[in-house]
């Protein structure tokens, strides 16, 4: 089973990246952008393949390496056949 | 010949053209192996006989370079150039191009480039003390030059840094040659035991091959990419070429191999660089007289599927071959372990002379090493002399004023401003040049200084090339190059010791740029010779052109000297309040293909200033005498752009945390003009602050010697002022030197 | 004063804190590394800059979580003084042993150059040696020292005096155009709230020494050795 | 509109951080983890709301900025009320 995790800055933490990513887009011309915001997106090929068993582990993941909560939020779709897009 | 290779070859359309192998050098490979060879044994052919691996149209020029002296320990041939500094320890280093990834891929293209030099020395068994770049980009206003910038010091300070090794010093200039072809040189330098250097010469039938570092993957296999058997339709993405950098295992690899290093386990070792596992191997058997065989089943590998011919070519990074002494093998292995670093069995030595490559129980090249190692092919390629540039008279080069500038400081502060004098200091704040806390003379001076704990020795290092000068007359330039680095060591009161080059070129099957390479060489051979200057490494860059444009001829010189007390080291920062300013060496206001030229007067035309090697020898000896005397307070050698603007860098580089700075009040004289006085570029010299009671003793030593040397002028105020009337705050000067390239930068 | 360096894999300035201490304790200081659960009897636990794993993921956040960190926070409860530097402070909050976190510098380049910073206070055992107020010039070498904290956070540590230094013009002047990174509020460095633990973005190990330019951080290793002996 | 855009490592090209998240998975017990590979998650507020045209002005975007299609892929998805998956 495959397991998606977006990471991506908490609101109201700056995040510079994507500061940057935005002037330069507007500077290749690029109008009409009000905001961009960059995060980290993994693939984790897991050998699970109960969804339920699946997504705690990866839950339990992101608490304990791949997020830094006091920055990041995080949410995790699990890929099983159909996408799922549920935020975790 | 086995079952996959056959399928192979049969589905490449035309094998031989993808492989790069002229006709003559195929029927070469036919006789050498008396039958056709598979597609294996092509690719290797290929790879071993490759411009890249077998120098085969440098060779033999480049055995025209002295490589000896009494203090030389290895030259060129191995994987870096070693030599000695005393006291039982040693300095290895190496240059290297990086050029065409860096030009795909900056990021990527340049971190691997530091990455392999790295590699180069540590194979050596040296710990890597240092590392410097030489980058020349297309012209600032080309439409990708800020972006190739931005990502090539990016990737070179991105790998570095987590390596943990300072990037000391470098160069960046600017010229529209590169606009399709950028050059990114990295060189890094070493520190070893005399007695502890290893070599890349198997011996020992019998003894184990050993593969460490990362897993072998797709990366940077050469030739369009090949339809193989396995891959079939999937594979009409095409493959990646660019390798990924991997600082983090290069790090872990390097700390590894130094220890494994402190036992007697390694015989021989050696870098997978280019051509990957089929150079490391064939160099490794060929150099003892040795045969191999390869069980590739064995070797790590991240992909599936992968072919011997892509096992064998792979260019994956932070790879290493090793032959063990037989029963060493778990030693090894727990020290690898340790470093969470894989480590494989995968061949013997043998002596059969034949390398036999085996997978899934076939055999999939059986070639014989010597014809591919040794006698590799060798062109003796035609080249046209390069044509006597014309004299520029300094009396026809238009003053500042009559070109509509407000006199000669004016024109100063313009060339400060230009891209190839503007400060570097927006590239050198992105490298970590001070980890290991022993970096006692940081980017923006002469030389780097590097200092040799637990004494008080410091190694002093350089690099440089001045590509307009070898444009307008390749033999100059390349003398001129050489001169530099020695200048620069000098300067800093070191002692220069060696050289390692980086020759890159446009295509050597055209005889105006092999011209090139051949006068650039032997302009180097010359000034190595008269400077006591061997090169003990390097490595030759062909075909940087695109669309029939070359480069401009550039010879990188990196230069390494030793400082035997740290006391008495210079740096280019004024210092005293009063103190005179002597020149060193001879006036005569060359402005042939200088920057002022370029810059100011908007020519590219002349000769480039002569190198005068005798001068350049007895100058540089004086001032080294005189810093180790403790007579000089601050040195800095005059090149790019002139007395002038050396003396400004002096006074720019004197300020203090707070912002500081001590001015200079300079005389120049009418003849043959003050602005040829002023920006000429007359080679040999330099400026020396000396305290006022000392300059005419040292003038006199100076005259007693056979050297020039004038007063300039003194140290003092916040401003620079010339003849007395002329000022130009230092103020003015730093924003139009600091402020080029982060404004560039920032678009 | 026996200290203990920490080094994980990765690590790279080991080898300028190892000759800072060795320099100004006269003892060359105990090696750990990051899979040892136990750490010898030690006055001062150090852990250096450097790129931990790469620093990839996120700085730090892979050698916050490697065994020895259990011993080194047992260190820290029990008093012992702790200094993350750079990528040690990088680990130190992703450890949770530090508040905040630290992100890419605002400009989102590697910076490597003096800064200045203000000594906030002289009473911890870092700082003995130094006056509160006092301006010393020491360099960074990071891509990520960019301190962040939500504003409860910062508050807090504000309140209770926990911000170690601050990046300043040489005046004392803590201003933006001081500041290399980004960082809230000029933040250099940060307490726990015993002030027995200290991170800090910059290298007072790199400047030890006149020949490195600089002795400006020397005084850190002297208030250390001082309040230990 | 939103555009949600992932840029992921070419298959093939290494992904020196993605083993390395596996390795530290592993350290932490987490087993079962065939392969990592991170990529880049960017979220593009666009004042654009006709989705054909936000489309092809971030696909532009990719192509000239975004991804480094040398050793990148990407795709992306609008989010206009309903999510879309299409790559791109
Ligand atoms: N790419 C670079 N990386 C690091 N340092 C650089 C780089 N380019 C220039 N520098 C530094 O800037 C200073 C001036 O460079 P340069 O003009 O080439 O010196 P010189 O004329 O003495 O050879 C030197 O100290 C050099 O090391
Ligand atoms: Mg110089």
């Amino acid at each position: 089973m495959k397991a998606r995790v977006h990471i991506t800055p908490k609101p109201g933490v700056l995040d510079p990246q994507g500061k940057a990513i935005r002037d330069a887009l507007a500077s290749l011309g690029f109008d009409g952008i009000d905001d961009v915001r960059q995060g980290k997106y993994l693939e984790l090929e897991l050998e699970e393949s109960d969804a339920k068993r699946a997504r705690a582990a990866v839950e339990s993941m992101c608490a304990r390496l791949l997020a830094n909560t006091v920055i990041e939020d995080y949410w995790i779709e699990l890929e099983a056949g159909q996408p799922e897009s549920a935020r975790g | 010949m086995n079952g996959a290779a056959v399928t192979e070859s049969a589905m490449a359309p035309d094998p031989i053209a993808e492989h790069d192998l002229s006709e003559a050098e195929y029927r070469r490979a036919r006789e050498i192996l008396g039958r056709d060879p598979n597609l294996t044994e092509l690719g290797i052919f290929a790879a071993m006989w490759s411009e890249h691996c077998s120098y085969k149209s440098s060779k033999k020029w480049l055995k025209r370079l002295p490589t000896e002296a009494p203090w030389v320990i290895q030259g060129p041939g191995e994987n870096a150039g070693v030599v000695d500094i005393g006291d039982g320890q040693v300095a290895v280093f190496k240059i290297e191009s990086h050029n065409h990834p860096s030009f795909i891929e900056p990021y990527q293209g340049a971190a691997t480039g530091v990455g392999g030099i790295l590699r180069d020395v540590f194979t050596m068994g040296a710990r890597p003390i240092a590392s410097l770049d030489c980058l020349r980009f297309g012209h600032p206003d080309h439409p990708k030059t800020r972006y190739l910038v931005a990502g090539v010091v990016a990737g070179i300070g991105g790998y570095g840094n987590c390596v943990g090794v300072p990037t000391v010093g470098g160069e960046c200039t600017f010229h529209e040659s590169y606009n399709g072809n950028i050059l990114v040189n990295a060189m890094t330098v070493g520190l070893a035991d005399a007695d502890r250097i290893f070599r890349s010469k198997a011996g020992g039938a019998g003894n184990p091959v050993a593969y460490v570092g990362s897993k072998t993957g797709r990366d940077g296999i050469h030739g369009a990419t090949m339809a193989s058997a396995e891959f079939g339709d999937a594979a009409e993405e095409k493959r990646p070429t660019v390798q990924v950098g991997d600082p983090f295992t290069e790090k872990l690899l390097l700390e590894a191999c130094l220890e494994l290093m402190a036992t007697d386990a390694i015989i021989a070792i050696q870098d997978m660089g280019a051509a990957g596992l089929t150079s490391s191997s064939f160099e490794m058997a060929g150099k003892g007289g040795m045969g191999m065989e390869l069980d590739l089943d064995r070797v790590p590998r991240r992909e599936t599927g992968m072919t011997p011919h892509e096992i064998m070519l792979s260019e994956s990074q932070e790879r290493m071959l090793m032959v063990l002494r037989r029963g060493r093998e778990k030693e090894a292995r727990r020290i690898f372990e340790k470093w969470e670093i894989d480590f494989a069995i995968v061949g013997r030595l043998t002596d059969t002379g034949r390398m036999v490559v085996r997978m899934n129980g076939d055999v999939a090249a059986d070639l014989p090493i010597a014809p591919l190692a040794d006698a590799s092919p060798e062109y003796d390629r035609p080249w046209t002399a390069a044509a006597v540039p014309e004299q520029v008279k300094a009396d026809s080069v238009e003053a500042p004023e009559d070109l509509g500038f407000d006199g000669v400081l004016d024109a100063l502060r313009r060339l400060l401003a230009s891209p190839d004098l503007a400060s570097k200091r927006w590239v050198w704040e992105q490298y970590d040049y001070l980890v290991r806390g022993r970096t006692i003379q940081r980017p923006g001076g002469d030389a780097a200084v590097v200092r040799i704990s637990g004494s008080r020795k410091a190694l002093a290092l350089s690099a440089d090339c001045t590509p307009r000068y070898c444009a307008a007359f390749p033999r100059t330039g390349g003398a001129q190059a050489v001169a530099e680095s020695w200048r620069n060591l000098t300067a800093a009161g070191a002692r220069p010791l060696a050289i390692t080059d980086c020759m890159n070129f446009g295509s050597p099957e055209r005889p105006e740029i092999m011209g090139q390479f051949v006068e650039c060489v032997e302009g180097m051979r010359e000034a190595c010779l008269a400077l006591d200057f061997p090169v003990v490494s390097g490595n030759v860059s062909f075909y940087n052109e695109t669309n029939g444009a070359a480069v401009q001829p550039t010879p990188v010189v990196g230069a390494v000297g030793v400082i035997d007390d740290i006391a008495s080291m210079t740096t280019i920062a004024l210092k005293g309040d009063g103190s005179a300013l002597v020149l060193v060496g001879e006036c005569r206001g060359h402005l042939g293909a200088s920057l002022y030229l370029r810059e100011i007067a908007g020519r590219t035309n002349g000769a480039p200033p002569p190198v005068d090697l005798e001068a350049e020898r007895r100058n540089g000896d004086f001032v080294r005498r005189q810093i180790s005397a403790g007579h000089v307070v601050s040195c800095h050698d005059v090149s790019d752009g002139g007395l002038l603007v050396a003396v400004a860098e002096m006074a720019l580089a004197s300020a203090t945390p707070t912002g500081n700075m001590r001015g200079a009040l300079l005389h120049l004289d009418d003849d043959p003009s003050p602005h040829a006085l002023a920006f000429g570029e007359d080679q040999g010299r330099y400026v020396l602050e000396v305290a006022q009671d000392e300059a005419d003793a040292l003038m006199a030593a100076a005259d007693a010697a056979g050297v020039p040397t004038r007063r300039i002028g003194r140290c003092g105020g916040a401003a620079l002022t010339v003849n007395g009337e002329q000022t130009i705050s230092l103020a003015v000067l730093r924003r139009n030197h600091e402020g080029w390239l982060p404004s560039y930068m920032a678009g | 004063m026996r200290a203990a360096v920490v080094i994980f894999p990765g690590s790279n300035r080991d080898v300028d804190v190892i000759d800072a201490l060795a320099a100004v304790g006269g003892r060359q200081p105990i090696v750990v590394r990051h899979r040892d659960t136990e750490l010898p009897d030690t006055d001062l636990i150090v852990l250096p800059g450097g790129f931990s794993h790469g620093d990839y993921l996120r700085s730090g956040a892979m050698a916050a979580r490697a065994p020895v960190l259990s011993a080194v926070s047992a260190c820290a409860k029990a008093g012992v003084p702790v200094l993350g530097i750079c990528n040690g402070f990088q680990i130190l909050t992703e450890a949770g042993l530090l508040p905040g976190a630290l992100m890419a510098n605002r400009d989102l380049k590697f910076v490597c150059r003096d800064v200045h910073l203000r000594v906030e206070r002289a009473d911890t055992p870092f700082t003995g040696r130094y006056a509160a107020g006092q301006v010393i010039r020491v360099p960074v070498a990071h891509h990520d020292g960019n301190y962040h904290s939500d504003a409860d956070t910062l508050a807090r540590i504000e309140g209770e005096g926990r911000v170690a230094f601050r990046y300043c013009t040489p005046e004392g002047h803590v201003k933006d155009a001081a500041n290399p990174n980004g960082s809230i509020n000029g933040i250099a460095g940060v307490y726990n709230a015993a002030r027995n633990v200290l991170g800090l973005m910059p290298h007072p190990e790199d400047h030890v020494d006149g020949a490195q330019g600089c002795s400006d951080g020397r005084p850190m290793f002297e208030s250390l050795v001082e309040h230990l002996s």
